[in-house]
């Protein structure tokens, strides 16, 4: 097999991997974002499963004989990575869920999954913040009670 | 059935699985204070495995003990390997995780709903256990996983300030997102270097990174170098990549601001020095390759960036957060100088910084507690109020800016003892100093708000903290002061772990 | 050009395509659903690729489990998008540009597609698949392995890439050629993968048929010699389960034992859910006991579990749900997989094994001790996901109902 | 770890601390608590004092170098916390804790004589600054210095910000921010270069620790060039110019503040760490041979006369002191720079001789705020007649700031022209003659003022024209009329006769110093 189609498989990865980032920076949609995320961890999964083959491998799964013994009809595609992607697999889903059950409580708090929109909000609380806890500076403020107590 | 069995030759493995197996039971600790109490037991229990474990370690004959999982050689199977470097990590984890959970009694009974404290203190456990997995592993793969538990843990902690301040749920799933990202960055550098070498097992890596002929121009190693570092970055929140660490630790309940700042970000630090040191070494990350520049120079912009930014603040917790990212700042550009005294600095520091941003969370929390806010307009006249809880402040402040006698003058004086002695690097050095300025006007900000201005509304009439709140917070801070004045125990362990990460005798 | 290459091509031309229409397609419902459509594409993938487990899981996963909690989100959060002006992002198109350029020129060092000379073939795995892991010393291929497997075949290759790997721990000479090293850039660290163990028989597996092996080669590496990260796998689900209950629960004054939409006056549905109900927990039951004779496990098999649960509820309400699986019960039994998974682990360590030596179970037969073990964590990891699915399921639906 | 130990030096730090304890436990009750403060003072001195027959011993160097130091902690391995006395110290530290005792009763007479608030906070830190001091005096090593200097700083904020008003927060910023910028990033940055040049050697040893890295050429002319420039401007409490704004802000201070600690231990402490990192630490041989130390004379001489300068045009009377301050300062510093013996000696004088005369002033200037409330001296006009021991006691302040006889400050002065002369360096000589008739020329004005000129029939309220935060709103508090007083109360007095005395004893009886001095010299290699 040429070198150009090789390697193929992991110029499919890079791509799926890269409209998942896409996804993520360029979508507002919060759900999109999750959705993105998920596709963006797919293309690394394409990435390890491609390393796991082997020319003319079949799956690694050997013939059990009536006894028990078992027969070895490789070559065998690896292994190993196909573990860890059973593991990769499963931290994604879990780490979609925790992201919808943000996503329903910031439905929920802000009304709206629109990230610009939340940018907005939150730069709005920051500054209220921001006032609320600003001291006039140490010293003018002093002077500020000196004279109310002036006049008083 | 307990004859065969022994504690210490299992050291390794039950430092992660005594809270694996607790943070599981915790769930089923009913209500009231059950779940808590339990929780305090464990972390009690994993800080005193830690300690045995430190003394192992120093011990040990070879410089690190290896625990072979399932028995399976450590090529094929999972390997736990501790040295000197993170036996101290662990010890400071432990430590301060137990710390910590002692203080979160009072402040989330306040912060948190009563009726699922035994979910939240399960979740607090289990991210304690992910993030010492991490420390305590050999192998490359392990590390994603655990990483990703304490990921997760970590999300479901931040947002549960949701109840006190909505941002919390923006400030956790930003964090979700770039987290996830950078961890899929690291998974991805973790496929690179397999892909090359065939092994996952961290010493076999390396030496099988270090058999490839002419590795300086293997495209797929640098590519894997490239993104493992951005990975590592977005996980230590390295001064471009720390976006989300602010608004997280800002509007985290204030319990899990003081246990994240304390240890998230430094575990992710340790995972730098385990891919950088360990797997490919330092003749290729530091010689080779442009680390040590791209790394220093970030670093030395987080430092005054951050700094200035953080004089700017009026929210004492995102004051705090702010500094935390530079102090992160002085740990990478310790470790960039790939000189022992710059390691030992940055070493070091992980434990300095934990102890005192830790007990100034703990104080920002105190004043929480009893204000319900803590900015600069709330805290004026507490220090005759909350004296306890404003000594803190102030202590811990004095350590971030490194004044003679706290722990972060140790610091500071091995890191610009290192900068020194690497050719070219002086102005790290003066980046550091300049930095401790940075500090200073920070902190003062808050001294001359406590100290010497008037108390006005609520401010008035609040009196001290609870005890459960004010000694936990004195234990972390005397410990930086005591670790200030005597340095000798941290200073050896560290730089013995210098030593070991460059290659010498462990 | 063999038919896998063939079909992978067309295959992956069909994902991308799909993987552009969910991030560009105006209605989340839409995209939602291509999600699912997108993940049984990969499954099909996966196969193509002779991953049989990995297809399993995602077409459980992904076809299943995500495509639920997505549309069981969107109902909560409106289907619609909300229109931008530009559809096209620049900044983020030119960054995803170079990052994939970096990525793209990653590969070209790579081993072609397939290429048996990958170190990843020849390196660690060999001695996994000849059952010969873990002898005496630690030392592969004491033991003559299966007929017709040809451990040479593998490490011929050896040369090709990194040169030989020595056969004695103690010789470094092989490490001279590489440039760093010449160049005193490498500094050599300890030599633990080289060391003989210390004391004899330490890595004394037992020498019958089994070895932590089992036809199913990535059961027996998922539950043996990785069994410690697939015990972090399940930890990760149950802490997800319990992040969704801390997030998502409503405090109990608020009832969230109030039922949901109830479905049970469609009799065809009605009858036809009885039926198929069982059916599917047997099929659940056997997919966890298999999993060491082929595709499938704890993990897949949980899943499938999980499906009897919900499709219960869906038709006759949560309200009879809880009546089967009340909601505390199911918070303890998340918990409780994990536990069997660490306890098994522990008991090992207890017995004065390693943690996770499943050889301790049973002395005198240590290849069934091994499979025992295996079998164990396989119906810890079957519990907690079940269980931890039917959660999620479960605190979507109570947000639904208020 | 800490080992508590009671040989004296030890006990010199302690006994303050343990004061300062003790007062904050006898807050509440006034008397009590400034009873302690008098006992501990005097305990100190009677301390301080055992120690100097040991150092005037002919055999004191012999026994130097093999005498053991006091560690008292092992911070890093290679870097602790030592004490050493060595006859520089001793002089500062005989200086500081025997001004202290009269300082004490002088705060007495003050802080009650102006309804201060938080008394209590006042002399727990003014106990705790001088324990600083006497750590600082006593210091072993580069380390130890730093970490008493830095306390110091420290310990004095809160005494500048005491009154907590607007210009006392703003000024106690200056001060803390000059002072600490200035200690972090150079004095810190050269300590730590010390320390990584000599391959880890900061115990102070006369002839300097860099001899053995000059000599095998490690260390470069340059570097050490450099390094000295980091430590000269890194001692921003020496106030060389331009680091020198932090003493005129410090001012807001109450006046016993002003008197002992920004007229005799703070900026004392300055040039005597300046003297103490030439002759310990350099070495005055070694500055010399590389030819680096040179900048300093000038730089000094410059400080000196343009502090005068300024000084001639300060009305407000403490800014006036501030300035002169300043350049007295840098009379040690040009005496030292000259790097001969004698110049060392007369250096080390100097810092003895200009404490007395200064801290006169100063009293004078307190009690006569605390009198009449008068903080100008445009205000002065008369004043002599009404308080005539105060302003008797100014002018033999005055007179020992110029430098006349019978005062303290002739002899310091005298030191200095014959050290002039044996290394004939004509712009020294020219900067002294000049800043004489300068100080002249600022403070016999006053004298002049105060005696012979009459107190003007109806004047303004003064407080409107103040332009210094020290005259606060606590004049209409005790509606003290500005119109009729007599002298202070009596423990000022007391005091400052105390003092002006001990100015003119000095003249005839220096040898305690003049011993110490030269017992330091013959120290040098």
């Amino acid at each position: 097999m040429t070198g150009a189609l090789g390697i193929y498989n992991y110029w499919i990865y890079v791509l799926l991997m890269m409209i998942g980032l896409y996804g993520v920076i360029a979508k507002p949609n919060l759900i999109k974002q999750a959705i993105a995320l998920g596709l963006f961890q797919t293309g690394i999964f394409l990435y390890y499963i491609s390393m796991a083959v082997i020319d003319g491998g079949t799956a690694p799964v050997w013939t059990t004989i009536l006894d028990g013994a078992q027969k070895y009809e490789g070559p065998y595609d690896n292994p190993l990575p196909h573990v860890l992607i059973l593991t990769a697999i499963v931290v994604s889903v879990s780490v979609l869920a925790v992201a919808l059950a943000l996503i329903i409580n910031i439905k929920r708090t802000y009304g709206t999954i629109e990230y610009d929109e939340l940018e907005a909000m939150d730069q709005a609380d920051k500054r209220a913040d921001y006032q609320r806890g600003q001291v006039v500076d140490a010293a003018d403020d002093v002077e500020h009670r000196l004279e109310g107590h002036h006049h008083a | 059935m307990l004859d065969a069995f022994e504690v210490v030759p299992n050291l390794p493995v039950l430092v992660v699985t005594t809270p694996l197996i607790g943070g599981i039971l915790t769930i089923a600790m009913g209500r009231g204070k059950g779940p808590w109490a339990w929780a305090t037991l464990i972390t009690g229990l994993v800080f005193y495995f830690t300690v045995l474990l430190m003394q192992q370690v120093l011990a040990a004959k070879t410089g690190y003990i290896s625990y072979e999982l399932g028995n399976w050689p450590r090529q094929w199977g999972i390997e736990y390997r501790v040295d000197a470097l993170n036996a101290f990590i662990l010890l400071t984890v432990a430590g301060v995780s137990f710390v910590t959970t002692l203080y979160a009694q009072k402040s989330v009974e306040k912060e948190i709903p009563q009726d699922r404290h035994n979910f939240f203190y399960a979740v607090w456990v289990l991210a304690v256990c992910g993030l010492l997995g991490i420390t305590v592993t050999g192998d490359a793969f392990n590390v994603y996983v655990l990483l990703e538990i304490s990921s997760l843990t970590v999300y479901a902690l931040i947002a549960m300030g949701k109840d006190m301040n909505r941002q919390a749920l923006t400030a956790s799933l930003r964090y979700l997102i770039l987290g996830s990202v950078g961890a899929s960055f690291i998974l991805l550098g973790i496929g690179y270097l397999m892909m090359v070498t065939g092994t996952l097992n961290m010493e076999d890596m390396h030496d099988r990174l270090a058999a490839l002929p002419d590795i300086v121009h293997h495209r797929t190693v640098l590519v894997a170098f490239a993104f493992l570092l951005v990975g590592l970055g977005m996980k230590m929140a390295l001064f471009p990549l720390h976006m989300w660490l602010p608004k997280a630790y800002t509007y985290a309940p204030s319990a899990v601001s003081a246990l994240l700042s304390a240890t998230a970000t430094k575990v992710g630090i340790y995972m730098a020095f385990r891919f950088l040191f360990t797997i490919f070494g330092v003749g290729f990350s530091f010689v080779a390759m442009p680390a040590s520049v791209v790394l220093s120079v970030a670093a030395c912009a987080g430092i005054l960036v951050t700094g200035v930014t953080a004089v700017r603040q009026t929210n004492l917790k995102r004051m705090l957060a702010y500094s935390s990212v530079g102090q992160l700042g002085y740990i990478v550009a310790g470790f960039a100088l790939a000189n022992v005294h710059g390691v030992a600095g940055s070493v070091i520091h992980i434990f300095n910084h934990a102890v005192m941003k830790g007990g100034m969370f703990m104080a920002a929390g105190a004043i929480m507690y009893r204000l319900g806010r803590c900015d600069l307009r709330a805290i004026r006249g507490l220090g005759k109020r909350m004296p306890l809880t404003m000594a803190a402040f102030v202590a811990g402040g004095l350590g971030l800016v490194g004044f003679p006698l706290t722990a972060g003058f140790i610091s500071k004086w091995y890191l610009v003892q290192g900068a020194l002695e690497a050719p070219h690097m002086w102005p790290v050095a003066a980046v550091v100093l300049v930095g401790s300025l940075l500090a200073v006007a920070y902190t003062w900000r808050v001294v001359e708000a406590a100290y010497f201005q008037e108390p006005e509304g609520e401010s008035a009439l609040v009196t001290e903290a609870p005890l459960s709140m004010v000694a936990p917070m004195w234990i972390l801070i005397g410990a930086s002061v005591y670790f200030g004045v005597s340095a000798t125990f941290t200073g050896e362990i560290s730089m013995r772990a210098a030593k070991s990460l460059l290659g010498g005798a462990p | 050009m063999n038919a896998v290459v063939l079909i992978d091509t067309l295959l992956l031309l069909l994902v991308t395509a799909t993987a552009v229409a969910i991030v560009e397609v105006r209605s989340l419902y839409a995209s939602s659903i291509l999600t699912g459509i997108y993940s049984l594409l990969m499954a099909l993938v996966w196969v193509n690729m002779h991953s049989m487990d990995v297809s399993f899981t995602e077409a459980a996963v992904g076809g299943g489990i995500s495509t639920i909690l997505l549309i069981g989100t969107l109902v909560h959060v409106g289907r619609e998008e909300k229109p931008i002006k530009k559809r096209l992002h620049v900044p983020a198109l030119v960054f995803t540009a170079l990052t994939g350029a970096a990525l793209i020129y990653g590969t070209l060092d790579m081993p072609r597609f397939g290429d048996p000379a990958a170190p990843i073939h020849h390196y660690r795995v060999p001695e996994m698949m000849a059952q010969t892991v873990g002898f005496v010393n630690g030392t592969p291929g004491k033991q003559k392995p299966p007929e017709g497997f040809d451990l040479e075949r593998y490490r011929r290759f050896d040369g090709r890439v990194t040169g030989p790997i020595p056969a004695d721990p103690t010789d470094t000479a092989w490490r001279e050629k590489s440039i760093l090293q010449t160049e005193g850039l490498i500094v050599p660290q300890v030599r633990a993968a080289h060391e003989p163990h210390a004391e004899p028989g330490h890595h004394l597996h037992p020498p019958d048929d089994f070895n932590g092996h089992v036809p199913n080669s990535v059961t027996s590496l998922l539950a043996a010699y990785r069994g410690y990260d697939t015990m972090f796998e399940t930890t990760v689900i149950f802490t997800a389960g319990v992040s969704l209950i801390l997030l998502l629960r409503r405090p109990r004054r608020e009832g969230y034992l109030q039922p949901g939409a109830v479905m049970s006056d469609q009799v065809i549905l009605r009858v036809v859910t009885k039926l198929s109900i069982p059916f599917i927990l047997i099929f659940g039951f056997y997919v966890i006991t298999h999993g060491e004779l082929g595709p499938g496990g704890g993990f897949q098999g949980g899943v499938v579990l999980a499906t009897a649960f919900i499709l219960y509820a869906l038709i006759f309400g949560r309200a009879a749900l809880y009546r089967v699986v009340p909601p505390p019960v199911s918070d303890m039994l998340t918990g409780l997989g994990v536990l069997i998974y660490s306890g098994t682990g522990a008991v090992c360590m207890l017995l004065g094994g390693k943690f996770l030596d499943y050889s301790m179970l049973n002395p005198e037969l240590p290849g069934d001790g091994e499979s025992l073990g295996m079998t164990l964590v396989e119906y810890g990891v079957g519990i907690t996901v079940s269980m931890v699915m039917l959660t999620i399921f479960n605190q979507l639906a109570e947000e639904r109902s208020t | 770890m800490i080992h508590l130990d009671v040989s004296p030096p030890l006990l010199a730090l302690y006994l303050p601390l343990l004061g300062a304890l003790l007062i904050s436990l006898a807050g509440r009750w006034p008397n009590l608590r400034e009873l302690v403060t008098l006992l501990t003072a005097g305990a100190l001195l009677y301390v301080v004092a055992g120690m100097a027959p040991a150092i005037l011993a002919p055999d004191f160097w012999a026994s130097y170098a093999r005498a053991p130091a006091l560690k008292l902690a092992e911070v890093l391995p290679g870097v602790w916390l030592e004490l050493k006395v060595e006859p520089l110290g001793m002089l500062f530290a005989l200086i500081a804790s025997s001004l202290w005792i009269l300082n004490s009763i002088y705060s007495i007479g003050y802080m009650r004589g102006n309804h201060e608030k938080n008394q209590t906070r006042f002399y727990v830190c003014f106990a705790l600054a001088i324990a600083s001091v006497m750590g600082l005096a006593f210091a072993g090593n580069l380390f130890t210095l730093f970490v008493f200097y830095e306390a110091l700083t420290l310990t004095t904020y809160p005494l500048v910000a005491h009154k907590g008003s607007a210009e006392a927060i703003r000024s106690a910023r200056t001060y803390l921010g000059i002072l600490v910028v200035t200690s972090v990033c150079f004095l810190l940055a050269g300590i730590i270069g010390t320390y990584v040049f000599t391959g880890g050697d900061m115990t102070f040893r006369p002839g300097g620790v860099f001899t053995r890295v000059l000599a095998d050429g490690s260390l470069t002319a340059p570097t050490l060039g450099l390094l000295f420039i980091l430590y000269m401007y890194g001692i921003g409490k020496a106030a060389l110019m331009p680091v020198h704004r932090w003493l005129p802000a410090a001012m807001v201070a109450p006046t016993p503040v002003s008197a002992l600690l920004h007229a005799v231990a703070v900026v004392k402490a300055g040039v005597f760490t300046v003297l103490k990192v030439i002759v310990y630490v350099f070495g005055p041989a070694a500055l010399v041979r590389y030819g680096v130390g040179s900048w300093l004379i000038y730089v000094a001489g410059a400080t000196i006369l343009i502090a005068s300068c300024i000084a001639l045009f300060q009305d407000n009377l403490k800014r006036r002191l501030a300035y002169s301050t300043v350049s007295q300062l840098s009379y040690v510093i040009i005496a030292a720079a000259l790097l001969s013996p004698l110049s060392i000696t007369a250096a080390a004088l100097h810092i003895a001789a200009h404490a007395f005369g200064k801290i006169t002033l100063f009293f004078a200037a307190g009690s006569i705020y605390t009198a009449a409330h008068k903080t100008e001296i445009s205000q002065l006009d008369g004043i002599g007649r009404r308080m005539p021991v105060t302003m008797a006691a100014f002018t033999i302040g005055s007179l020992s700031m110029i430098g006349l006889p019978p005062t303290a400050g002739f002899v310091s002065k005298w030191y200095l022209l014959q050290a002039t002369w044996e290394t004939d360096a004509p712009f020294v000589l020219v900067v002294v003659i000049l800043s004489t008739l300068l100080n002249a020329a600022y403070f016999l004005p006053i004298v002049y003022r105060a005696f012979f000129v009459a107190e003007p029939k109806h004047h303004h309220e003064p407080h409107q024209s103040s332009a210094d935060g020290d005259f606060g709103d606590d004049a209409d508090h005790h509606g003290h009329d500005a119109h009729d007083h007599g002298e202070a109360p009596w423990p000022i007095v007391v005091a400052l006769s105390c003092t002006a005395v001990a100015t003119i004893v000095f003249f005839f009886y220096s040898d305690l110093a003049i011993g110490l001095a030269n017992q330091l010299r013959s120290g040098l290699p």
